[in-house]
């Protein structure tokens, strides 16, 4: 276990203003962040990873090696939800057990942009693919929640079955402009992202902490609600990162992952949504309590792996892969 | 001014469309739709803060008239049953320009 | 717990000054505005989207004496035929600080 | 459709939440927040641009059971003493999904 | 024709971001973005532009040269609306004729400035004076709609005559911040326009980007109003902008204008106004019926420019003045 | 009096938008900035110049040097209260009194950033220890003012005493938010500041532009309210930033300050707060009436500071420290 990289990314600005944002609402400070604002930084957040991975797959070029990430990131975004809703359900009923695993087999995508950033800081390179298979890990999870959950007989929150279901999966407002920043990324090249990249590049990193801080005060404020989710929930928002990253360290291994893409691959497998996944099951499965899935993800796993997974999971890939 | 029955809807954002279309179907006069409220009620706490905004709460006004409320409640009600959410109805007299 | 009228009006967002200070003319004890709402009425929908916020609703609600309801209607109405836009009108207690 | 008071409460943003604490201790159904809006009242004008928001107005929406009405004004009265704001009852039918 | 323009136009970030917005809405995905960040994009977007255009004018200082394209604007901007309200007046009534000629005579600051970045992207110069002359150009499309509407009959909407009107023209939210800020950018000169450069100029296109995918949703939303507006109307915000670029590409030949500045002056004369003018009209003519003449401008004539018009009338252009 | 200097300041973007924005308030112009865009630049702000501060702090190192002007600070956030409320009592009543002594005695961040904005301008350097001690200011001037509001036998709005007064002293959003970035800017260093430095410090400049064109708008439409606090408290609000000025030269002249650090602890003792003070008060002294102490920092000396205070204190450092 490498203490120095646990350390040393509690120090960094993203993390600090998480910590700060959650030290506001848990001393009662009256710092308040308008939801427009929160609105706004999450979209440039999304606008600018994905130009900037399509930016760099343009790069790349898109070769079979780029296939083997995505392929995985599909199956971890498809599996993961069976065997989680299989845990579950018992425990906590068909509809909750479905959207907590869609939850947990989709991403978070500012999970991943902080554990790009702690990438760059320490000069451990990345490739594009890996915002592309960011891109491809929302929606599958949610299909598979959902089916999960109509199977079990949770009836269809909309009436209106398939078509409403996939668009939710696909056309999604986070997900959709994700996966449209990224292909406007491929397509317009080197000069299109000249032309953004003092946009949604130079100043993202500054970005990001604005934006962490304002995920601070919103986590926060669910910690009250993680009371009514029980000892079992609570603790299964911890333990799931660390079992969906062990098997993902794994399987980046298995593939020949560089140590970035590997982190990367972690890190996704071992978020959970909270963007993308509450307001598709919102709209698909509303049976399901909000103020479980939520919580979970927002409260517990995202502080958890901002804080501690990101270089948790950093220093055993380290370990492995033999680079220091 | 003409007495009709003013409807206050709360309804999570992402129904406010099937609100709003049931509303048209049923012949009202007008609505008014409020974005971004937070609020409490059986299904828990809405802090209005929320990422994507899925989680806030619209708040819809409308008028019908008297005769004609409840069929429309009768449609309503099962919206609401569906997706949560309350409605509040009372007297009043509206004034069109 | 005095009684009085409440109006709720619905007015074009650059019409909304116009209206508050008819208001204060006619001597209602406050009001209170919010801003921004989306609607549908006999001049279309409104999405809350635009640019400028030109056509936004605003949404008044005000109160008077029930005594000085009529005169106050006879001048509100005469502005909602210019600009559009609705009030509706109902029975309220009114708890002051 | 339960016959319900509709309490519409108008107070200073800083000073909602003992609002809505007040309510939920006096076991109300729910309640509804809006946020940001402009006003003019006894103690002046609201413009609804300040920095820190602190001065705005929040408006909250909520029911009591008629009976209860008393005991929850009484409560309230005293808070809207202390830190300014108004509240309307009126009549209402509270339909809940 | 030059194809090859017209194809790689649709393939720059801010066409691109564009057509993802309309697609958005068309496919029903949830995407939304808060008026709050709207307002706020297009309010730095006028500042943006004013600043450049100022400090543009102070460098080249204001020679008698520069006045040729101011006064060809007004010009313009004062006649267009005259030809298009007796064309329309018949058909649709004095009130919206009006108001329709007041849009088309105005400007878009959006497509000049999409065109301004079109430019830049191609290498080719313009000058600051356009953005002096797209300032020139909104106030008196509004008075001279205004005008018309009142001779025809049409009741002032707000009782205080030639004041509110004058007001209306000139202090108009959208046109008072793009003057002022042109006026700011002239007076501070170079050392003004360096201490801004990193917030106005270097992130400019993205932040375009981002107010483009914005502008997609909201002109995709009134699509639907096209519908009552009849196929006549429909046709007239595709056919105004061809014949007002046709004049304008003469114009700017006889006035010997250089092919940047030609393109943006052609820009300015064949886009339609849907910031400035609908708020000016909405209190002076307020019997015109925004559903008509702001879904004409907004989805119609705007991604019409945006995505065809502005390499359309630079391919020719380019044909006229013999550059390639 | 250096004349040059002053007419100098009033021709920088961030003066001229200032102006530009009051003109458009008093013009009754509809220019319109929505609150969430204007809360959204005022958190900007603060969280960027905490950083910066910090991060200037940790360059220099912590030192007893840099001790001299925060204990100043404190001193001086605690005592022209004192003085204030005892000039202020008899006239206004004792609430009205404390409210403007914690607002005068506390500092405007704005203005702090608008004096450190016209010193880079001119070359001139000033170290981040002014903005450890801006941020120090703050809290001392809430506490004393309502510790005399509560002996002069004004109650406790909240009736949760001691606990309740130093939270909003403290834990006040603004407050919490520049202490936070400040110490954050401190631990993370050189490399975390390299990290945020082109959102932070690069587009710093124009953004406060835009905000003090909305300033601009803010502050006229309170001058109405001036009328009814009389000519006195009108008054009061030009000449307190003068005294306060002049003993500030004083003390900093004592101490041996630089004069860049001078007119910064200059600044910060002539102005008055607008936005941390007046949220602690409304909830600490609900008695005081926010339209006396709100429009007279707001509408008055804030102006008065931006547009001459700031370049006419600096003229008589100039003078007294004889460095031009
Ligand atoms: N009695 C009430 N008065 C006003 N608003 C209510 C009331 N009950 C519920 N609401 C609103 O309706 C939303 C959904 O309620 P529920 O479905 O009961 O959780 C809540 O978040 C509140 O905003
Ligand atoms: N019956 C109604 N109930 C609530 N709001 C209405 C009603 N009718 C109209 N409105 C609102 O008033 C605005 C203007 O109405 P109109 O002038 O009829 O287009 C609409 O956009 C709605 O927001
Ligand atoms: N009669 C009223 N009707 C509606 N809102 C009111 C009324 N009186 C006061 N208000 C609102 O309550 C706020 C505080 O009122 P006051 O404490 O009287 O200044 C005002 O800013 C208004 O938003
Ligand atoms: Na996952
Ligand atoms: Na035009
Ligand atoms: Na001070």
């Amino acid at each position: 276990m490498d203490w120095a990289l646990i350390l040393g990314n509690l120090l960094t600005p993203p993390v600090l203003f998480f910590v700060l944002g959650m030290a506001a609402t848990l001393l009662r400070s009256d710092l308040e962040i308008p939801q427009a604002v929160t609105r706004g930084l999450s979209l440039y957040l999304l606008f600018a990873i994905g130009m900037h991975g399509g930016a760099e797959l343009a790069r790349a070029g898109l070769s079979l090696d780029a296939l083997t990430p995505l392929a995985a990131g599909i199956c971890a975004s498809a599996l993961f939800p069976v065997a989680t809703f299989f845990v579950l359900r018992k425990r906590v009923g068909a509809a909750d057990a479905a959207a907590i695993a869609a939850t947990y087999g989709s991403i978070s995508a500012v999970t991943f942009i902080t554990a790009s950033s702690f990438l760059d800081d320490r000069g451990v390179s990345w490739s594009g693919t890996m915002v592309a298979a960011m891109a491809l890990m929302e929606s599958p999870a949610i299909l598979v929640g959902v089916v999960l959950a109509r199977r079990a007989g949770v009836s269809s929150g909309n009436g209106n079955g398939h078509g409403s279901l996939l668009r939710e999966a696909f056309l999604n407002g986070p997900v959709f402009l994700l996966v449209g920043s990224l292909l406007i990324g491929l397509v317009s090249g080197e000069k299109g992202w000249e032309s953004v990249r003092p946009f949604v590049y130079d100043p993202f990193k500054g970005v990001l902490c604005l934006f962490l801080l304002d995920m601070g005060l919103i986590a926060a404020r669910r910690l009250a609600a993680l009371r009514s989710s029980g000892a079992f929930l609570v603790g299964y928002a911890v333990v799931a990162p660390l079992v969906h990253a062990a098997i993902a360290i794994m399987a980046a291994r298995l593939l020949g992952l560089e140590a970035g893409d590997a982190l990367l691959f972690t890190v996704l497998c071992a978020s959970a949504s909270y963007i993308a996944v509450p307001a598709a099951i919102r709209l698909t499965v509303p049976q399901a309590n909000p103020s479980l899935f939520l919580p979970m993800s927002l409260a517990m796993t995202f502080p958890f792996n901002v804080a501690l997974g990101i270089p948790l999971y950093m220093s055993v890939i380290e370990g492995v892969w033999g680079t220091v | 001014m003409k007495p009709v029955k003013r409807l206050e809807i709360v309804i999570d954002a992402p129904y406010s469309e099937r609100i709003t279309g049931l509303l048209e179907e049923h012949d009202v006069e007008g609505w008014t739709l409020m974005r971004g409220a937070a609020g409490h009620g059986e299904r828990g706490d809405r802090f209005g803060d929320e990422i994507t905004g899925v989680s806030n709460n619209h708040v819809i006004i409308s008028t019908c008239a008297p005769e004609r409320l409840d069929d429309l409640l009768a449609d309503l009600r099962r919206l609401l049953e569906q997706y949560g959410g309350v409605c509040l109805v009372s007297d009043a007299g509206f004034l069109r320009h």
